[in-house]
């Protein structure tokens, strides 16, 4: 679309298409996300096992943005530590953030997907929310 | 409406010499030029309402009232030269009717002060379920301090307000004071103003219109609308920011006791007691916005000269077109079908996020707003969390609203 | 401070230089140049603020918040970073601790309706007689409102503030707000904001500083000041019209309720019940003066340019020579004589009406300004029905300040 | 000074060295004027005798602009009926005001010296206060 990279196909297939939507009957944890200004909304469920992510599940009512971005986390936190986990939310933080290029490295690739937006800041949430939200779950855990 | 009376067709040289009046149009976004489709939420500036702001600032700036140097001088007869210019455009009976506060906000919020300050416990305000939060809050805040009920009258599903209902809430006589849109920033509806007002007045109740959308559109006159209460922002009506009006009947200014207490609003002060200037310096407290006013007053001159009845129909035709050409967009729904309705198409389209569409359009040099457009009560009565919604303002073209349509088809395809 | 640091006598062509970025200052008043010593009431605008404000509404305009698309975000940027360069001027630790309010006035007013719907009967604010009207209505209208005590600190004859008698009205501990200026308007005494803070807190109470003047003249630090709440108005600073501040600290803005009502201030909105928005947010409601924003946050940059100890080096050199020049114009008496002061100097000549010196002094193409400053209580404490005033700005010269003294002398001999 | 037309010797001498201004013991009709803007005060004493004005004197605290007007004012209206002075000073007020250029045919001539007023309309106060003053101690006659 106009050579949109923004709307990257993968933001709007996994939008359409979701592979960890659903709730998680058995999570340990869970949180909500929620950004009144646009009415995104995040539920969030985790099962934690030892000190690993087992299983990670989400139901997003929101625009593409948001419902692309818990889902590809959702997939990337599955499998790793906690402590793993927190510091990719901390890098996704970082990417989109107002500091220095950041290396990808240890964020999935599928992440600079989201890269653009660091032009379009209004939108910056619709993509941290997630995010947000899985710090809040494992904090409280 | 639509056809040979609109500016457009009329002369396609007069819009592109009007356009060429916003130095803004010819900016470019993302590499497209811009088309800018988000006048309800703030107009662009023409060169007259620049110029006029930067000359007074060049040349004849200082502050008004009580300077008896000539710079003062010449300030204060500008500012109040803007503000006749407002009494004309609403057709008020004095200049001294005209309040200059920052915005339509402030402007809600000081009648919410001030004449809700003579309200009782037991009376009613009413307002609509279409009302933009500048015409909500005021009144709860209002109602948790002063004890007053506050009444809602419901919208129809097509986006009309519900005139039966409305007689309904009035007709215990515990209003004292309606607070109405005279056009929906969401659905463009224009409610029937003169008729609300007559009802409200029967009931023994005052009104007071919130202008800010309708003021751009229609020539108002706040004799023939019979109101009480009119307010308006500037920066909708192609002037600055930080600058807007209210008017109100002079014997209700008069009444009124002062909202901010400063500088010029007052005729003398001691410690123990001051006393008040006369309307409408009383509720101006404090150095105003002056060369916003001055600003103010350029863009009434430049609308002016453009014309309402050229404005309307143009709105009109543009507004004709858009109801054409958008519904034919796959999946797009338009919310609402009001009976009068001014330059403002709200929509949704299936599969696409508002937010998407309005990013998506974006990036294709096409603004437009998404989100509830601070109206969430409308928005839950509508069933929706949010709209995407274009409007057109003056410089608006046929081309520009058929780009949108074509773009949204393009955006669409992509998503499904 | 006088002599080679200030800004003229270090090197002459810089004044000139700066002067040369002030258009109105060519400008000639009743065929002679303008000599502009009304500073005080609002300053000139330099070309920086003027282009700021003229380039955002020709590139890059929309309204803030809530737009998802280019200009909008830009617009918002912009006026967000001003914000930042407010909190930087005052010190603040966090953006989010400014409020943009049209001016002085408002922002006292947002005090005085907001902070103070938390205070009781039995509690007092203090003020002292040297306030502006704009701190001293609103909290008329305060205890009318709320039947809190108002109390009044004295001021010396020289015209400082009675420190004595300040710790008195503090000492049963039943001052809940001390509302003060940090420099008069009228005499240009500079308060010892410090050590009335101290004494404030050691009293239980909250203090607020009325910057209007001060921050013109001095870097403003609101936390070696220990302030609670500072306001200051942006047309004095050399910024726009229709723009000032209030930085609060973060706990009380947290704490306080909402002023205004509207947009951008709510989280969410029903009917029955509405949720504050965090600060700033929370307390701006509408559409705000967003170039006006911009247009300030140029004027800081400017300002900080400068430099803050040229400006008050300059500032006073120009007074001192005001000091040692005017009272050698027969008749000519200086009203108080503060332990320290800006460059703000009122007198008064015998057998001349301030208004007559102003007027004459005008058709010199003189401005100052005459009457009672906003201060009418002042004026009474003084035994004066009103003042001449000069007051001098960064671009001010020594010579014009010989011309005014010149003048005088001619106006008096005119009148003997 | 500097061809200054506003101040006049004439006003100027006048507010030194006023010839109507005191009490006027045996007044018939009194009347106060305050411009609590500037400050300026206008006490005007004026007796009655029939139809005709036989003395007005006024105690003016203010501007020279003011003590003059009020010193003229007084000067020019003994003798005269009392529709010849109201008459005066509906012109006075006409001179001033924002209309077309004046005869002043009927007004003494002294009172083009407050002319100049026109381009100073914050003073203009100051000149009509007198004028105000008589106009309301001869309507509530
Ligand atoms: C000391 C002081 N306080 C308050 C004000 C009020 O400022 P503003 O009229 O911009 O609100 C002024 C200026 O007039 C002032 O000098
Ligand atoms: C219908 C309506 N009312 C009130 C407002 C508030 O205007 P402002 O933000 O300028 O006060 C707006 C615009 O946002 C509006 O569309």
């Amino acid at each position: 679309m106009d050579g949109d990279s923004l709307y990257d196909t993968l933001i709007v297939r996994r939008a359409r298409e979701p592979r960890h939507a659903g709730e998680l009957a058995d999570a340990t944890v869970k949180a909500a996300g929620n950004n009144p200004l646009c009415g995104d909304r995040i539920a969030l469920g985790v099962r934690v096992d030892g000190d690993r992510i087992a299983a990670a599940r989400h139901v997003t009512k929101g625009c593409a943005i948001c419902a692309a971005s818990a889902d590809l986390m959702a997939g990337s936190i599955e499998g790793r530590t906690l402590s793993e986990a927190l510091d990719m939310a901390g890098r996704f933080h970082h990417m989109l953030g107002n500091g220095s290029p950041v290396e990808l490295d240890d964020l999935p690739e599928s992440m600079a997907a989201f890269l653009p937006l660091k032009t379009h800041r209004s939108r910056l949430r619709c993509a941290t929310l997630p995010w947000t939200a899985l710090e809040e779950a494992l904090g409280h855990d | 409406m639509i056809g040979d009376t609109t500016l457009e067709t009329k002369n396609v040289a007069d819009l592109s010499h009007l356009r060429a009046q916003f130095p803004i149009l010819s900016e470019t976004v993302h590499g497209k030029p811009l088309v800018f489709l988000d006048s309800a939420a703030s107009a662009q500036k023409p060169d007259a309402v620049i110029d006029a702001m930067s000359t007074m600032m060049r040349t004849q700036y200082a502050n008004i009232h009580r300077g008896l140097h000539w710079m003062s001088e010449r300030a204060t007869e500008a500012y109040e030269v803007a503000r006749s210019r407002v009494a004309t455009l609403l057709g008020a009976n004095a200049r001294e009717e005209i309040v200059f506060t920052r915005n339509s906000t402030e402007a809600i919020n000081l009648v919410a002060y001030s004449f809700g300050s003579l309200l009782k416990p037991g009376q009613a305000v009413l307002i609509s379920e279409m009302e933009h939060h500048s015409n909500i809050v005021p009144w709860q805040l209002l109602r948790d301090r002063v004890g007053v009920e506050l009444r809602v009258a419901p919208v129809t599903d097509d986006g009309d307000l519900d005139i039966e209902a409305y007689g309904d809430q009035l007709s215990d006589g515990k209003v004292a004071l309606v607070a109405i849109t005279h056009m929906s920033n969401v659905l463009g509806t224009v409610t029937p103003a003169r008729r609300l007002a007559d009802m409200a007045h029967a009931a023994g109740a005052k009104i007071l219109f919130d202008g800010s959308q309708a003021v751009v559109h229609r020539r108002v006159d706040v004799r023939a609308l019979d109101a009480d209460f009119y307010v308006f922002t500037g920066h909708k009506l192609y002037g600055p920011s930080g600058i807007g009006a209210l008017w109100a009947r002079r014997e209700l200014l008069e009444e009124m006791p002062p909202f901010m207490g400063g500088g010029d609003m007052i005729s003398t002060v001691t410690f123990e007691h001051s006393t008040w200037a006369p309307p409408p310096a009383k509720f101006e407290a404090g150095t105003p916005a002056i060369v916003e006013a001055v600003g103010l007053g350029a863009a009434i001159d430049w609308v002016e000269g453009v014309g309402f009845d050229a404005i309307s129909a143009h709105e009109a035709a543009l507004t004709a077109h858009a109801l054409r050409v958008l519904p034919e967009v796959p999946g797009l729904k338009i919310v609402g079908r009001p009976a009068d309705r001014g330059g403002v198409v709200s929509f949704t389209m299936e599969d696409v996020h508002p937010h998407d569409i309005a990013t998506l359009l974006d990036r294709n040099g096409i603004a437009v707003r998404a989100g509830h457009h601070c109206a969430e009560p409308l928005m839950r009565r509508l069933g929706l969390n949010a709209t995407a919604r274009a409007s057109f303002g003056v410089y608006t073209t046929e081309a520009e609203i058929t780009v949108l349509a074509e773009t949204l088809a393009r955006i669409r395809s992509f998503f499904v």
